[in-house]
């Protein structure tokens, strides 16, 4: 089943055209890969699912439906909800740890303070966080390292249960031990979630992702099952960019 | 309460205070115009004041361009020393001791009375350095007056440009200074001039501190730094303290509005313009 | 070469501060001498805590609790009103004005600052005083009210442009992750910018007290001087009012001159007290 | 040009740089009482229009412009100013006492005219109904408190509150009104002391239930606005002030310190002559022919 | 040939101590690598060698020595000028691409425009900028993408001709293909610069740098050539840590 629908696609910012004629359907419950290289347009996509990109000021034309409607018809909240994203730079609150994941929760209505704690650490587990963070729930944010900081910021998005998870190279900072921490979550989270995650680490594509897409310059070149694409691509440029690796 | 409800409650604070604010401004605004806008003419910005009593007829044009000298000397002085103050604060000084002295010379300051700080300016200034009734003894009097202002406010703006950009300047192993000049001060350069804006603004309201180190019920447009000048706030206090014409005084409030506006506005366009060049 | 220019640079700095705090340190100590002459002839205990101002008659009957306490009243009660509406119409800024809009409103607002204090006193005495007359039925409508309300509206644009500088700042930052979450703004708001703008709010009430207290000519034209103990709805006389009141006339070097020093000294006194207090509500914030 | 003061203030020197005049001082300065300060500057400003340089107003003169500055901080600053040498005349709306004369030393006091303070009302206050006159016992019982309400003064009148305004306590026109109409009595703890005499008048026009003593001048400017009443059934008249008989004035003064410079004696002239009387009355003060 | 010795060097925030006893020489003209998991004390290490520490108010105790003198004997811009660093957070300063380069070397007093055009073209060619925003060198530099803008900052930390790199996970932001190109350009430099990298990627490590450090918990675990400590590690600890790519 096609959870979303994006239908030609074109996505500006100001008059510089960024994406460019988009089809694409993603599947539910699959883990759905996007990569190509620095600038090509991927951070823009993810941005245009969950209507971040007419905050930063860009534009969208064409169509994209969640579940069968079409966004504009959600409220722009609910649709954040519905779709959570984590960013490349890790970006918490200036606040306590524990405020910060108790944030979204207490705005949708979870007032129990035995309920908030353990979403709290529910989620910190899940992210990896808690057996670092235990002691100290209620330090700054701020002042935990920049790959914490990345941990804390995926803990945060899961805190809404969004049925999307965008995520946007969230293991850049991340130490491999960590990373795989997280890749396995993700495995484990797909069978309830949809996941669509950005990445300039193909093997991490390759390891996790039950499709890919593959972007060049605003285009999408390729998209297909991720077998497919790593070992069988069809445009010559996915192969070029595939073998880069070796490069 | 669930929260949609409080921060429904919130909003409409947040709306409830825009309006008491807008509604203020609106008021205040539009009573001094209503009440000053008869007297208002060509002739009354551009000729001296005439009449007996001196104000009931004729114009301020020497208030006005006293005013506008005034508080000129007074952002220069006072901007100067703030600024450094404030940067000595943020950049320089590691003492938290010092610190935190600075900080309370510098609250105390805020609120010795204007009138106060006119007889300090009278008795360093006029008295012991023998500068006169001057321009610019009026000038630093109000400098005085506006200088904690500027350092609060510009203390502050500078201890939030990001630490991470100027760690990255530090780390180019690029001065303080450089620092200071190339990067820090283009980030703020329009928080700050919207502060000495402000101050500037004050300084140009203030009649106590230079009633006695400055202002004169007549005098021409100032030729030298010693000469004694008429403002605008005291031409004020003279015609509403002695009820020479109220009409007058209200009058003179809107010229003096109507002044600050087209400086808010130049001081705008100042932080507007320079875009990055292409 | 910017070798050079830095080392000259931060000496320049340092002496200016060293200059910027010795001419502050000068107007204390000016303040001070000019008090002391007084405290030499009436206790410090005596004047601090007698209710009677009454220059006309022995040293004895110049004292001001009355008006210290006029003045906290005053500055406390305009604080009071200008907190919450600066601190409300900021965030209305921050969320609601962009770019150009956001400097033209600031600008309009700043605009407040500059009218002159002769001004607010007067359209105070005209309309405020005049409103409590009518409307509370009161024999005069000078009052520690009337005062406060002029001096909120007086504080109110140090108060939205030192809140709204830093609270621009921390809305831009986190705006994008808090929208992400389907938060509406308004709980970002809230729970994001409001608490993380405590400093700002703090440095403007810092501002603001000091403008407050130190106000003279504005809230002398609308609380009728009397130095007798404030009540909301009765007259009062503040420090500075007393001191821009009776200044002009006094003789000079008079017990009743330096009388006016002393309770400036006094006034500054109680701003550092307020500002030590502060202080430690600055710390306790940090930890 | 001879005759220079003992103490040549050093803030004439920056517009004297001119080459023969180091003794001429062009400028002359005034600060003092806010009450005679307008008074002084139509003067000067009408003098200086007509003359424009001192070498117009006496060919002994060196043609420079005439320069006469009037600010205005109390007479209390006006005495301050001229013991410091920051002013060469100090104006005040009070007499001067006896130990500022001994501090200035030598003394040269000038008395220009005289303002008298009435006890007006608002022309709305019914008391105007019954009476137009008070005794100096009625008006001190007003003001120490010891009538409160208008009812106690005259029974017909309506129950309520009397709003008293007076100048602070230790200025001038206090003085003057404790002297001569309160005695040892002591005026009301919580009467209105108004900044300014604009503001003690606006006070009472203001406000219906309001008694306060306005300055003679003001009430002629604002006439109608405000009624002054008759003391002792002598009303406050210029001819009355003159002779004496209404009691509550006080003196307008010019005071310098040392003998006069020929210009500053020109422009004084210029001040007590027909012309400089008539801008004195004008404004609403009487004259001291 | 060491150019930069640690000796019984501890790093404190506070009271905290974040790094004990390190003991460390760095060979000239080689990269060395540093390891270790998130919040170990990676960033703080290298904070210490161009004595940024201090700015971010920490201390601290032991020797260091570069090129045989105690660092706190030099200047600190001096140090600065000569220990470059790019951090782990893109940090563009608010201004042009155009100024971004030429920031430094300006204050270095190159004031020939036709010489400083030369740098900046120079240094985005290095990190592979160029092609991408040559049209455009007065845009904001905020607004490019994130791995522009680390790749930008990279050219920038170059202007200087610094004698030995810092580098705090460079490559977090950027995908593979930019990867590769980094990492064949600090190859080249390795010819004349001292390289030190902080990653959290293994194969990154293995591929590029002659030595290797392991840090845990503030401690120095193992510190030998890359080769023995990928193939042969000593301590057990570094040997699981190593595993951990795998698991
Ligand atoms: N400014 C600071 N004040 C206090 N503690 C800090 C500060 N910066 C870092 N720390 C603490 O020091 C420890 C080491 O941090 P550091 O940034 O060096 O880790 P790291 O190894 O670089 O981690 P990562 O791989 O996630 O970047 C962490 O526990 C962190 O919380
Ligand atoms: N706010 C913005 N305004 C204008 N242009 C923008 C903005 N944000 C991004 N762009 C431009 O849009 C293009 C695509 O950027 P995007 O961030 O989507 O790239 P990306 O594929 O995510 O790159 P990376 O892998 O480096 O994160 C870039 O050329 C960038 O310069
Ligand atoms: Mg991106
Ligand atoms: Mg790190
Ligand atoms: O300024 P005064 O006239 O009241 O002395």
């Amino acid at each position: 089943m096609d959870i979303i629908e994006l239908d030609s696609l074109n996505a500006y910012y100001g008059d510089k055209k960024i994406l460019n004629n988009i089809n694409m359907k993603i599947k539910k419950n699959k883990i759905t890969a996007i990569i190509g290289p620095s600038g090509c347009g991927k951070s823009t996509l993810l941005s245009v699912l969950n209507r971040m990109l007419e905050e930063n000021g860009g534009s969208t034309r064409g169509n994209i439906a969640f579940k069968g409607k079409d966004i504009s018809s959600y409220d722009k909240e609910e649709i954040r909800k519905k779709i959570g994203i984590v960013f490349q730079k890790p970006t918490p609150f200036p606040m306590s740890i524990y405020k910060n994941l108790t944030y979204a929760p207490i705005y949708y209505g979870t007032r129990d303070k035995k309920k908030l704690e353990e979403i709290v650490q529910d989620k910190l587990k899940v992210s990896g966080l808690f057996e670092e963070v235990k002691q100290d729930l209620g330090m700054s944010a701020l002042k935990l390292s920049g790959g914490q900081q990345q941990r804390l910021c995926i803990a945060r998005a899961l805190t809404v249960d969004p049925e999307v998870l965008l995520l946007d190279e969230p293991c850049s900072a991340l130490d491999i031990k960590n990373t795989a921490h997280i890749e396995e979550m993700l495995l484990r989270l797909s069978q309830e979630y949809t996941i669509i995650i950005v990445t300039h680490n193909l093997s991490q594509a390759k390891r996790i992702s039950d499709y890919t897409a593959f972007i060049l310059d605003g285009e999408l070149i390729e998209y297909d099952e991720t077998e497919k694409i790593f070992n069988n691509p069809e445009d010559n440029r996915t192969k070029e960019y595939i073998e880069g690796i070796y490069g | 309460m669930n929260e949609k409800l409080k921060s429904t409650l919130f909003k409409l604070w947040m709306i409830f205070s825009g309006i008491i604010v807008f509604s203020s401004i609106v008021f205040i605004f539009v009573y001094i115009i209503k009440n000053g806008i008869r007297e208002i003419n060509l002739e009354f910005i551009f000729s001296n004041p005439k009449g007996i009593p001196l104000g009931t007829e004729g114009g301020i044009f020497p208030a006005i361009v006293g005013s506008l000298l005034l508080m000129l000397i007074a952002c220069i002085f006072a901007t100067v020393l703030a600024l450094s103050t404030a940067v000595y604060v943020v950049l320089y000084c590691e003492s938290k001791r010092i610190e935190s002295i600075v900080h309370i010379i510098v609250q105390c300051m805020a609120g010795v009375p204007s009138i106060v700080l006119g007889l300090f300016g009278y008795t360093l200034l006029v008295a012991n350095l023998k500068l006169g009734r001057s321009l610019l003894s009026g000038g630093i009097t109000l400098g005085v007056m506006i200088f904690p202002f500027i350092e609060v406010r510009a203390e502050k703006i500078l201890r939030e440009v990001s630490a991470s950009i100027i760690n990255s300047s530090y780390a180019l192993g690029v001065s303080k200074a450089y620092t200071f000049f190339k990067l820090v001060l283009p980030i703020c350069k329009g928080d700050i001039i919207s502060a000495v804006t402000l101050a500037g603004g004050f300084a140009m309201g203030a009649a106590a501190p230079i009633i006695l180190t400055g202002a004169v019920i007549f005098a021409p447009i100032p030729k030298s730094l010693s000469s004694p000048v008429m403002a605008l706030p005291f031409h004020l206090y003279i015609l509403t303290g002695e009820g020479i014409s109220l009409e007058k005084a209200y009058a003179t409030a809107l010229v003096l509005i109507m002044l600050l506006f087209i400086i808010n506005i130049l001081a705008l366009a100042l932080t507007f313009r320079r875009k990055e060049p292409s | 070469m910017y070798k050079f220019l830095d080392k000259a640079f931060s000496i320049i700095i340092k002496l200016l501060t060293l200059f910027s705090l010795l001419l502050l340190a000068f107007i204390i100590i000016f303040i001070f001498k000019e008090s002391l002459v007084f405290f030499k002839e009436v206790s410090v205990l005596k004047f601090l805590t007698g209710r009677t101002w009454n220059p006309l008659m022995s040293p004895d009957k110049l004292s001001i609790l009355n008006i210290i306490l006029g003045t906290l009243y005053i500055s406390l009660v305009g604080i009071s009103i200008a907190l919450p509406i600066g601190v409300g119409s900021a965030m209305l800024l921050s969320r609601y004005a962009k770019g150009r809009k956001r400097a033209m409103i600031r600008g309009i607002i700043d605009i407040l600052a500059g009218i002159p204090s002769v001004v607010y006193g007067f359209i105070g005495l005209l309309v405020l005083v005049k409103l409590f007359e009518k409307k509370l039925d009161l024999p005069a409508g000078e009052s520690v009210l009337a005062g406060g309300i002029l001096l909120g509206i007086m504080v109110l644009p140090y108060i939205i442009s030192t809140c709204d500088e830093t609270m621009e700042k921390v809305y831009e930052y986190n705006l994008t992750s808090s929208q992400a979450l389907g938060v509406s703004n308004d709980y970002f708001l809230r729970k994001v910018v409001l608490p993380n703008s405590k400093k700002g709010i703090i440095a403007a009430t810092v501002l603001a007290l000091g403008r407050a207290m130190g106000e003279t000519m504005a809230v002398m034209m609308v609380i009728g001087n009397a130095p007798i103990t404030p009540k909301l709805l009765g007259k009062a006389q503040t420090i500075p009012s007393l001191i821009a009141l009776e200044m002009g006339m006094a003789e000079v070097g008079s017990l009743h001159y330096h009388a006016l020093f002393a309770s400036g000294f006094v006034l500054m006194g109680m701003l550092l007290i307020i500002n030590v207090i502060i202080f430690y509500v600055k710390k306790s914030i940090d930890m | 040009s001879s005759n220079t003061p003992p103490t040549a203030p050093a803030e004439g020197d920056s517009v004297n740089t001119g080459e023969e005049a180091n003794t001429f001082k062009a400028q002359i300065t005034f600060n003092g009482s806010s009450t005679l300060a307008p008074v002084i500057s139509a003067i000067a400003t009408d003098f200086i229009e007509g003359y424009t340089t001192w070498d117009k107003v006496d060919s002994s003169f060196p043609e420079k412009n005439i320069a006469i500055y009037v600010s205005a901080g109390g007479s209390g600053a006006g005495v301050k100013a001229v013991l410091e040498d920051t002013s060469d005349f100090g104006m005040l709306a009070r007499e001067i006492k006896d130990e500022e004369l001994e501090k200035i030393g030598d003394a040269k006091v000038f008395k220009l005219g005289i303002d008298a303070l009435t006890v007006s009302v608002n022309p709305e206050n019914p008391i105007l109904q019954i009476k137009d006159d008070l005794t100096t016992e009625e008006v001190r019982k007003i003001f120490s408190g010891e009538y409160k309400y208008w009812d106690e003064v005259e029974s017909s009148l309506p129950h309520r509150e009397i709003v008293v305004v007076i100048r602070d306590l230790s200025g001038g026109a206090h003085e003057v009104f404790q002297k001569n109409v309160m005695g040892d009595a002591q005026i009301r703890e919580d009467a209105i002391q108004s900044p300014s005499m604009g503001a003690l008048v606006t006070k009472v026009i203001e406000n219906k239930d309001a008694i306060g003593y306005a300055s003679f001048g003001m009430v002629n400017q604002n006439a109608g606005k405000l009624v002054p009443l008759k003391v002792d059934g002598v009303e406050p008249t210029e001819e009355n002030i003159v002779n004496g008989s209404y009691k509550i004035s006080r003196p307008l003064i010019a005071v310098k310190r040392g003998e006069l410079t020929p210009e500053q004696k020109a422009f004084m002239d210029a001040v007590t002559s027909e012309e400089g009387l008539e801008i004195i009355e004008k404004m609403g003060f009487v004259p001291v022919r």
